[in-house]
């Protein structure tokens, strides 16, 4: 139990990259490959909020009394994360439209079937 | 070959991950700077919402940075979509029009939805929330109008106006605290009034909702040019 | 004194007012990047002397490092800002007439874009900032590769995309590594805490960071990207990613290696991947037909060459490597902005069919040969002092190891020589059909010409420019001194 | 509390494999919704309103949509 | 007394998430699998509720206000995608 | 006595959820899961988020928004999902007795 109430976030976290990158590493359908880029997105901003739990903490903003004595979780990663989370929307938006021209062009989102230039 | 080859990678970078996070403990560390933040930041930029202040106040030029980085990715996904555009043939879709369930529904929650979306990022420096997540909940407002109503369009110009004026409202605003607040780039030189009260921690909420207004006309565009496409 | 956050505020600014002049007047859009950067080059030049003195250190917002953000503005950092304003004016000089189809504004806005992410890069101090500005550079690369919406331009920034987000990931797990381990972002903070850890948990971290910024400045096993990208990517966008994007991401890779974490037991490694960089390029470069793949895979073997030059980490080697990269900035710029023009004129890509351009378009083609001179190292031109400055360096460290390392980069200049000269007797000394004059624009001329000279002018006078590189080298190997400026 | 968090992070990794594994596309995208959706979940457990919002409005409702339309102009199965 | 109840509630809101996720696991069409989304989000937004009150701040009311607001329009886009009509 | 009034009704409303999610596990197909996971959780989810705010008098009017924004979206959605699961061609499970909207289609045929 102490087991997990110490890593179950990492675990999730990098459960969540892991699959990403294998999801980008071994399928080549070109909009199964983005979903897994925006799953390793989601996995690396859990990851930083992970870093910054402080154990019993709360959420650092002082809307009532009662909170000032309380102790709180870090606000770094948060702000970190809310700028990550939008970089990977924009990221993800391009992407999606590169793959619609690509099917436009090509009439497959197949990775392998598409050869216009040798590696 | 492949998927062995990249399994094998995949472990070797775990293996490096977990003896890594055994020196980072889970929930016990602080770092000095977060503490820092929490007992000060208050005092320093008149934010209740203590990661309103650091977004926007202590590193408010990462979002500067990060307001930019949709904005281009907004730009480069217009280029993407309109380039070759012109040399192709055009190819009615058809579509099927949104029941007339859907079609009240939206037409009914589109302005609380929007009036939602104004709350949030209005309050950012009190309450979660802020520019971006009330710029993505006005650009969910607009993305309805589309699902329900399709012939329903905003005007481009003026989301394009209102996107390139937010930006410009940002930038000037860091300006003008080079100018008179002491000749820092994006200082705060508006009084901070009381904690806990709308009017209150100089710029930040100007900023925010000039982040609201920018990342939900974006946003919206975004969406208006993938959806466009097939017309 | 003027304050050198003008150098990225400025230049967004304008960029998020383009869509305002665009509905008042189309056609002065197109003048808004050569004005933004004109502005940035004279501010450049007006901080060198201050900058020279003493390094400036920006606090944005008003609070003190490691609390806010701050811009560090050394002579190293300064020499890259100025070397984007200098190649950006050029260049953008150039697409004035280059790009006429297609999306115009937009090219001009992500053009601007990608140069200020550039400058942000190497203007800031803090590690998620750098970050930040590495993702508007790549974005807007990824857009522009893919300008002319052509099959070859949509594939391959596919590919440039998908590897260079999984390398931005890769970047961002480091730097949540760093602020778990050291709780700060700031690269002075951390640089100065770093001796206070157990050198073995960096590892991964350091790994993890280098890989991420290493697709974007085409290390060696995380290039498959590029030649791809910069062959399909229209000439002007080529010249620009050539010459500043990958030199941006090495500068990262430097700064993050010698400043922050500063483990000189591992500058040996990228001594080694420098130089297998620079052999896989100059061999790849030599088997292609095709005249922009060639430039391309020559710029992964610069890129390796300079790397090389930089994990040596003695003042001599690094000032020959930056001045190689001011070279390869210049001359590569050349090549391609001269290639572009006569593949547009050729109308293939193929060297067999630029034979006896040098009847037809004499001054692209003198350009050509200049960029390709100065780019292998031949005397009268910028190449030279780069050159021997490495080699002399190197030689000079007297270890067995490093004079075999010298050794071949000895044979890949003589494959680069190769190679170039393949294209140069094709240009020259071969007959081709069609025989009638027609020159370049006008705009696209005084780009090529203002390379020349600057060219020409570094390789006479090496010395005007050596000693700037020297104080900059010290900037970037002095870790002491750049903690003691930030953290006062 | 553990055994609750336990639970939402075991379905967040299941929908995530289940995302690597679906021949439908539109399954998949609906698979990487549940994701953020979980993500957002577990974002407050750990004390961040404000990044539980934005996972919330932009991974779970935007991306989804995104995708849905990029989808529509491409092909939904995978072969 | 009241932490029970309320991690009795959230349990029970827990197992109402799982047997959704099973449907949505079992499919077999695409809109099974959206309608077991559909209700794993209103199932959620109540866990949300529960949790503010759990954690005893109201501020994260707003974060459930979001939930409600933009899972339906997630749900309807995907099924406007399934009627065609995007 | 309003804390007692709100756990009794915030437990009915999980229970009420609880029992939608059971439904849209165990019915056969698709319209009959929706029915179950619509009419079910919309109760429940009102029930508790209710329950929620009168257990904590300060919060009721922001619960009430959150339960009547549900009251309102829920139906909704799962019409739009009806519906479409009905172009997309889903079939009705052999042991449904009624289909309206066929019969609905012939008599339109018949006009």
């Amino acid at each position: 139990m102490s087991f997990l109430q110490n890593n179950i976030y990492y675990i999730g976290a990098f459960g969540l990259i892991m699959i990403g990158l294998l999801t980008v590493l071994v399928k080549h359908n070109l909009i199964k490959v983005i979903i897994g880029l925006s799953i390793m997105d989601t996995g690396i901003n859990l990851f930083l909020i992970a870093i910054g739990y402080l154990r019993n903490g709360t959420a650092p903003i002082f809307s009532s009394p009662e909170v000032e004595s309380i102790l709180m979780v870090d606000p770094v990663p948060q702000a970190l994360v809310l700028t990550a989370i939008v970089i990977g929307v924009a990221v993800l938006a391009l992407a999606l439209s590169l793959a619609i021209r690509l099917y436009k062009h090509f009439g497959t989102l197949d990775l392998h079937k598409i050869k216009e230039l040798k590696w | 070959m492949k998927s062995v080859f990249s399994l094998i990678l995949l472990v070797v970078l775990g293996a490096g991950v977990v003896f890594t996070l055994s020196s980072i403990p889970f929930g016990s560390t602080s770092s000095d700077v977060g503490e820092y933040y929490i007992d000060s930041g208050r005092a320093d930029t008149g934010a209740t919402n203590i990661v309103t202040s650091v977004v926007v106040g202590y590193r408010a030029f990462d979002t500067l940075g990060e307001v930019t980085v949709l904005f281009v990715a907004a730009i480069g996904l217009g280029a993407i979509l309109a380039a070759g555009r012109e040399n192709e043939e055009k190819k009615k879709a058809e579509w099927e029009p949104a029941s007339l369930v859907l079609y009240t529904g939206c037409r009914f929650l589109f302005p609380l939805i929007l009036l939602f979306g104004a709350y949030v990022f209005i309050h950012g420096h009190l309450t979660p929330g802020g520019g971006f997540q009330g710029g993505a909940v006005i650009a969910s407002a607009f993305l309805m109008v589309y699902l329900g109503c399709r012939k329903k369009r905003i005007s481009r110009t003026w989301a394009r106006n209102t996107e390139s004026i937010s930006g410009l409202v940002f930038v000037v605003t860091g300006l003008t605290g080079l100018a008179v607040g002491g000749h820092y780039f994006l200082s705060n030189f508006l009084p901070e009034g009381t904690l806990n009260t709308l009017f209150s921690a100089g710029i930040i909420p100007i900023i925010y909702i000039a982040i609201g207004l920018k990342v939900g006309s974006e946003l919206t565009g975004v969406i208006d040019d993938l959806i466009e496409e097939s017309e | 004194m003027v304050n050198p956050v003008l150098l990225i505020a400025v230049p967004l600014g304008l960029a998020f007012m383009v869509p305002l002049i665009d509905s008042a007047s189309r056609k002065l859009t197109r003048f808004v990047p050569v004005a933004a950067l004109l502005f940035n080059l004279i501010l450049c030049i007006r901080l060198i002397p201050a900058v020279l003195e003493n390094p400036i250190v920006i606090n944005l917002g008003g609070f003190t490092p490691p609390f806010g953000i701050n811009l560090f503005v050394g002579p190293l950092g300064l020499l890259f800002a100025g070397l984007i304003s200098l190649a950006g004016l050029v260049v953008s000089i150039y697409s004035l007439s280059y790009i006429k189809n297609g999306p115009v504004v937009k090219y001009h806005m992500l053009y601007m874009l990608l140069l200020t992410g550039a400058t942000g890069v190497v203007l800031t101090g803090d590690l998620f900032n750098l970050f930040v500005f590495f993702e508007i550079l790549c974005i807007s690369s990824y857009a522009l590769v893919a300008y002319h919406g052509d099959r070859a331009g949509i594939e391959s920034s596919i590919k440039y995309l998908i590897q260079g987000t999984v390398g931005s990931g890769l970047l961002l797990i480091g730097i949540g590594f760093i602020y778990g381990i050291f709780g700060t972002l700031n690269m002075a903070d951390i640089a100065m805490k770093i001796a206070t850890v157990e050198q073995s948990t960096l590892f991964v971290p350091m790994i993890l960071m280098v890989a991420g910024l290493g697709v974007e400045s085409a290390i060696f096993p995380l290039n498959a990207w590029l030649p791809d990208a910069h062959s399909s990517a229209p000439s002007s966008i080529s010249a620009i990613l050539s010459g500043i994007a990958i030199e941006v991401g090495l500068y990262a890779v430097a700064r993050i290696v010698f400043t922050v974490f500063g483990i000189s037991d591992i500058y040996l490694f990228f001594a080694f991947l420098g130089i297998l960089t620079l052999l896989i390029g100059e061999m790849c470069a030599f088997a292609q037909s095709n005249i922009k793949r060639m430039l391309a895979y020559s710029s992964i073997g610069q890129i390796g060459l300079i790397l090389f030059a930089l994990a040596l980490a003695t003042n001599n080697t690094v000032t020959g490597g930056l001045f190689q990269l001011v070279n390869h900035t210049f001359s590569k710029g050349l090549l391609f902005l001269s290639a572009g023009y006569m593949i547009y004129r050729s109308g293939s890509m193929e060297i067999s069919s630029l034979n006896g351009m040098g009847k037809r378009m004499p001054l692209t083609s003198l350009a050509f040969t200049v960029g390709a001179f100065s780019l292998v190292g031949l005397p009268p031109f910028a190449g030279f002092p780069g050159k021997f400055l490495i080699v002399s360096g190197a030689l000079l460290k007297g270890e067995m190891v490093i004079n075999i390392l010298v050794g071949l980069v000895l044979l890949s200049t003589v494959i680069e020589g190769t190679y170039f000269f393949r294209v140069i007797q094709a240009l020259y000394f071969k007959d081709g059909n069609g025989e009638q004059r027609k020159q370049a624009p006008a705009t696209a001329v005084t780009a090529m010409i203002a390379l020349m000279i600057l060219i020409v002018a570094l390789g006479v006078y090496p010395k005007f420019l050596a000693d700037f590189l020297s104080s900059a080298s010290s900037d970037l190997l002095d870790k002491m001194s750049y903690v003691g400026s930030v953290l006062k | 509390m553990i055994v609750i968090v336990t639970l939402v992070v075991a379905l967040m990794l299941s929908a995530a494999v289940s995302a690597l594994f679906f021949k439908d596309l539109l399954s998949a995208v609906i698979a990487s919704c549940l994701v953020s959706l979980f993500a957002s979940i577990l974002f407050l457990f750990l004390q961040a309103p404000d990044v539980a919002m934005a996972e919330a409005s932009i991974g779970a409702a935007l991306i989804t949509a995104v995708f849905m339309i990029a989808l529509r102009r491409t092909k939904r199965y995978e072969e | 007394m009241s932490e029970t109840f309320v991690l009795v509630l959230l349990s029970a809101a827990g197992l109402g998430v799982l047997l959704c996720l099973i449907r949505f696991f079992k499919g077999p069409t695409a809109p099974d699998r959206a309608v077991a989304v559909d209700t794993a989000c209103t199932v959620t937004t109540a866990l949300l509720v529960f949790m503010a009150y759990y954690f005893k701040r109201q501020i994260y009311l707003d974060v459930a206000l979001v939930y409600a607001v933009l899972m339906f329009i997630g749900v309807v886009a995907i099924a406007r995608f399934l009627e065609r009509g995007i | 006595m309003l804390p007692l009034i709100g756990k009794i009704v915030t437990s009915s409303g999980v229970v009420f959820l609880l029992l939608g999610s059971l439904g849209v596990f165990r019915m056969p197909d698709v319209y009959n899961r929706l029915q179950a996971g619509t009419k079910c959780t919309t109760l429940g989810a009102f029930l508790t988020i209710v329950g929620v705010g009168i257990m904590e008098p300060a919060w009721f009017w922001k619960t009430l928004v959150i339960a009547v924004f549900i009251l309102i979206t829920n139906p909704i959605s799962s019409h739009a999902i009806g519906r479409a699961s009905k172009k997309s061609g889903v079939e009705l499970c052999d042991r449904s007795v009624v289909d309206k909207s066929r019969d609905f289609e012939e008599y339109e045929s018949n006009l």
